[in-house]
């Protein structure tokens, strides 16, 4: 265990701007591609949906 | 004015429309301040001296390689004819486009330009002046590209023509610009350069619609 | 009304023509001939304005054009040989654009409608660039249902459509003339428009 | 010779892959969160505070990962490639447009935290170093990717085209590595060359191969449902789209 | 191979009835070539320490700017289809028209280099690596930029993307062609530069024909 | 003998024809109609082999045609929409360097020649941005005149043209066909043809 308490933690000795910055970052920058990847799979299914049911509206 | 406005919005609709378009020229732009670099060598010193030269010299490019797409489509496909024909005069037409040319090419390269010189290690006080004097400057190299634009539509060989008009008219803009910068980094305060650079700018606002204007209805004859 | 007196044309050391009068009156038509190269384009040009005439004068509503040039533009609807479509916009953009940089705003209801009706039902939103040669064509065409020009001047304006195109395009010129508009084309197809009309053969 | 050829074409189909990717991607999901957290354990509480650089080298746990990372799904995306040029399989070609963002995204980071990593430790947010240099250059092929493709509305001609810029692009890849590297050599002098690490201790090998693992199973996880998505937006007119279940209702 | 000659003459036809288009890429590479000491100031010692990178980068840039007329024009106008369905493979012709561009955008600038290198004081010795380097060069900058001219092809926003893709290709070849000429300055030998530079050219002369041929096909589809 | 059997052409989301079969012999002309848009210039591209169909195959002299490329290109003529003219360069030079990049040049009296008989006599060395619509596609048209390819496949050669030069264009392929030449083209126009021909109409 490397820390005295959790604003010891946060400080990382005296580096936390660069610390929190690249993990902060990373970890934003992961989590923004991963919802992004699901709007967009989401929006398609739910256009092919709308076409599908139009498609079989349009046969009846 | 609603054609201004109509003219201003389908430009801008056709800078999305090519996706990319926007973020290509700001590629150019970083791509073109990092080739210097890499020809020159990675002494910090000596690039930190040429920064400001090297940055205005690539917004330069940058605007002026977008300018041949200013007009040349809009005459080849005949859009131009029906502008001449609008009853809204040219002029204002003219300036509509040249403000989307600014805000998809000139804009842009004044936000990215601090990041760039944050990799040539300049001071955040000469990243200011540096956007400043883009600010100032970019609106000036598009209305003065609009005229070489206009002037070399339809004319054999255009591209390279207009760059061989057009570059010698810009280098007041990179004179002042890139002084400003040199000015302040050597403490001799940017002011004077500035002022100057605006001067430049009213004189541009006022004259090169009209300019253009005159030179696109020779392209039509 | 538009009157021309005494024009004459001259490309390169060629004179195309000269000496040429015409004159177009509401609900009057008149089709420009000759064969390829006797300067019928050139002709169209001179008189929407749009390069100057070697000689002659050319008046609109009795005044000579040059003197009210944004009023003439104003009346006036002009289709060269070049569609004046972006190939990157779709064809509702296109039509959109194209009326509201000539001053005269559409809404989509009424672009929508026009598209439809001049045969571009399930086209509206693909990008001009995979239209086919005749399609594109009827984009530009598609101008003509959505304004309110008193002059259309239209170079070749039955070029690439098909048979079914071409009968509407008359009906729609028809229904112009109807109006009160008037209409000066050029065509190589023989077409039979009603109303009253005029030919103009351009020979050297 | 024929009969697992075959095998492998029915599973290059998007048709069959398809589920397969729907049925996959939650484990390597899950495996990225746990080799995540573990990495993250190791890195923070675990790896002692480096007699040098102070905490400051904690970065190193996000930055050396991710830079292997950007330069491997380069790779990856080059064989892709070559298989969709050579056997003409439309998979190919939708694996590696929905591997290009993660990509460009790793290269981004490294080049952050990189930065961010500079500052404290050599003064400057940026030097013209071999690594730094091809790093940059790396991100912009992956863009030049990108943008080539989204600029092309045919899916199978942005295929093709992006195909070629790939593999034009991973031959340059080594060539643009040594190139700069010899560059970098001849003008020493001045500039800052770039402090090896000091021998490393296990435990930060340790976690730097964790972290290394999480970004992979990530990037696998994200390619795989970013796939579903292409797969459904180009065979979108297929009769077995239609009878997906998830299309039901 | 009389289809490789008819090809590469027709280009050279089109290059001299266009017939300031050669001069003017000579000019845009003088030009901004003559920015550099106008962004960033007069002095020599500076000047010289610089001049092989702003020269390589010119170059690099003249070369590129003309790049989207080498497939754009034949494209657009039929010309490019009656190609493929010549019967003379596709790859021949498509070298011929590499040399046309060599011939008029490439050549020009390596005759001219020596005359602008004189502005920032080089040394005579200097200015022939300049010049050999730029020799090996610039035919390996056609040939890359062809590649990334017909991938580009009737894309959006073509001209831009242009430069995004090409210019981190043109890397190596700034390096080595730059690097030739400060080696030479710094007393290091150029043999290494310029071999290496000479391999990629061989490189590139194998494949990128290859490679631009396939592109076309796509654009063709 | 060109012969092709179920072709289908998409195109986005779009499927423009399927289950196309058709056979040119020696001495025969095939007319692909279809309203704009059918899918008429889709199918003469697939067929001269510049885009791949999506279903179907096309056999020459009974082989397939993805196997002997350069020798069905050698035999083939195609003139598409665009006329393949480079506006700098005069009538004459695009007619003689279009010959010589296609493998077959041509000396500069029977060049000559071609043109003079399509009619551009005093235009040879106009540079071709000056010609008029018509003229420009006359000058794609000379190619016809000096070739010996045994299959033209032709997109609208019709167009632009007027009425003289559609007689003189039927009368150039009325001979093809007499010499035993293949011929497939498209028009909206309606003309008439001698000799051995069949019409092929695109319907969805
Ligand atoms: C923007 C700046 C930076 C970029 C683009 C960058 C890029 C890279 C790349 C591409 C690698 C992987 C290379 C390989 O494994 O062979 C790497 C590894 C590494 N980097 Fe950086 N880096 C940057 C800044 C820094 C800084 C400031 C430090 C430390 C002071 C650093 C320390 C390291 C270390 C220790 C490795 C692992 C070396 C190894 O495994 O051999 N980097 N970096
Ligand atoms: N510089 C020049 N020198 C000589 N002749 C020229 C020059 N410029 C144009 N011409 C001629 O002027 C004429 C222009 O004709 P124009 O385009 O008006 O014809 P058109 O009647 O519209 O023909 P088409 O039916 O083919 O469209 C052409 O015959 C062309 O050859
Ligand atoms: N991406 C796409 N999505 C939908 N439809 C498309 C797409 N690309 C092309 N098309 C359609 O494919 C058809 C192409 O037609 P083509 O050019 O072959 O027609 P044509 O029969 O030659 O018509 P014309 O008589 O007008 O020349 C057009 O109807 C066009 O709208
Ligand atoms: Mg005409
Ligand atoms: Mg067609």
């Amino acid at each position: 265990m490397n820390w005295g308490s959790a604003s010891e933690f946060f400080a990382m000795g005296g580096y936390g701007f660069y610390v929190w910055g690249s993990f902060g970052v990373t970890a934003a920058a992961l989590l923004i591609e991963t919802l992004l990847v699901r709007k967009r799979f989401g929006d398609t299914r739910r256009l092919l949906r709308r076409e599908l049911a139009a498609d079989r509206e349009s046969q009846d | 004015m609603n054609a201004f406005v109509a003219i201003l919005r389908r430009d801008l609709l056709l800078a999305m429309r090519r996706k990319s378009e926007m973020l290509t020229a700001l590629f150019f732009f970083m791509i073109v301040v990092s080739l210097f670099p890499l020809g020159i060598g990675p002494e910090t010193a000596l690039l930190r001296r040429i920064a400001p030269g090297v940055l205005w010299v690539a917004a330069l490019l940058a605007a002026m390689l977008s300018l041949n797409r200013l007009f040349a489509a809009d005459h080849q496909d005949g859009t131009l004819e029906q502008m001449a024909l609008s009853p809204t005069p040219l002029a204002l037409l003219v300036s509509g486009k040249v403000l989307a040319h600014w805000l998809t090419a000139g804009l842009p390269l004044v936000l990215l330009a601090p990041v760039l010189g944050l990799q040539f290690d300049l001071s955040s006080r000469a990243l200011g002046i540096l956007m400043l004097s883009l600010l100032l400057g970019t609106p000036l190299l598009s209305l003065i590209g609009a005229i070489g634009a206009a002037l070399t539509l339809g004319v054999r060989g255009g591209g390279v023509l207009l760059s061989l008009l057009v570059l010698p008219l810009y280098i007041p803009a990179l004179i002042f610009g890139a002084g400003a910068v040199e000015a302040d980094m050597a403490g001799l305060g940017a002011g004077g350069h500035l002022s100057l650079l605006g001067a430049l700018l009213a004189l541009g606002l006022f004259f090169a619609p009209w300019a253009t204007t005159a030179a696109l209805r020779i392209a039509l004859e | 009304m538009l009157q021309a007196h005494g024009l004459a044309c001259v490309r390169g050391d060629r004179r195309l023509f000269s000496g040429v009068d015409l004159s177009v009156a509401p609900g009057q038509w008149l089709q420009v001939e000759g064969a390829n190269g006797a300067g019928k384009t050139s002709l169209l040009r001179i008189l929407a304005g749009l390069s100057p005439a070697a000689e002659g004068r050319i008046e609109w509503e009795g005044q000579p054009v040059a003197e009210g040039r944004d009023d003439f533009h104003a009346r006036l609807l002009y289709l060269g040989h070049a569609p004046a479509i972006k190939d990157d916009l779709s064809a509702l953009e296109n039509l959109q654009t194209s009326a509201a940089v000539s001053g005269r705003p559409l809404d989509e209801a009424t672009a929508l409608t026009a598209l439809r009706r001049i045969g571009l039902k399930g086209r509206e939103d693909l990008p001009s660039r995979v239209l086919s040669q005749g399609q594109k064509r009827r984009v530009a065409l598609a101008r003509l249902l959505c304004g309110q020009a008193r002059l259309w001047i239209l170079d070749e304006p039955f070029v690439a459509l098909d048979v079914g195109a071409v009968d509407m395009l008359c009906g729609i010129l028809d229904e112009h003339i109807g109006r009160g508009g008037m209409l000066i084309f050029t065509s190589h197809q023989a077409v039979q428009l009603q109303g009253n009309g005029a030919r103009l053969e351009l020979t050297k | 010779m024929s009969q697992p050829l075959i095998n492998w074409f029915k599973f290059a189909s998007p048709a069959s892959f398809y589920p397969l990717a729907g049925k996959l991607w939650p484990w390597f999901a899950a495996l990225a969160t746990a080799f995540a957290a573990a990495g993250l354990w190791i890195s923070f509480f675990v790896a002692p505070t480096d007699f040098q650089q102070g905490e400051g080298y904690r970065i190193i746990f996000i930055h050396v990962p991710a830079s292997w990372m950007s330069m491997f799904i380069y790779c990856v995306m080059a064989f892709w490639s070559a298989i969709g040029i050579g056997f003409n399989t439309r998979l190919s070609g939708m694996m590696s447009s929905a591997l290009a963002p993660t990509g460009a995204l790793f290269a981004f980071l490294s080049l952050w935290t990189g930065a961010l990593w500079g500052k404290p430790m050599w003064g400057a947010w940026w030097v013209w170093d071999a690594r730094l240099t091809s790093e940059l250059i790396l991100l912009f092929l992956y863009l030049g990717y990108i943008a080539l493709t989204a600029a092309i509305d045919d899916p199978r001609r942005a295929d093709k085209a992006g195909a070629i810029v790939s593999l034009v692009g991973v031959i340059n890849v080594p060539i643009i590595y040594f190139s700069v590297k010899w560059w970098n050599t001849l003008h020493q002098g001045a500039s800052v060359s770039m402090t090896k690490a000091p021998t490393m201790a296990a435990t930060m090998l340790w976690g730097m191969l964790l972290m290394a693992l999480a970004f992979w199973m990530y990037s696998i996880a994200v390619a795989l449902y970013r796939v579903r998505a292409i797969i459904l937006e180009r065979e979108r007119h297929a009769t077995w789209v239609a009878e997906l279940p998830e299309m039901q209702r």
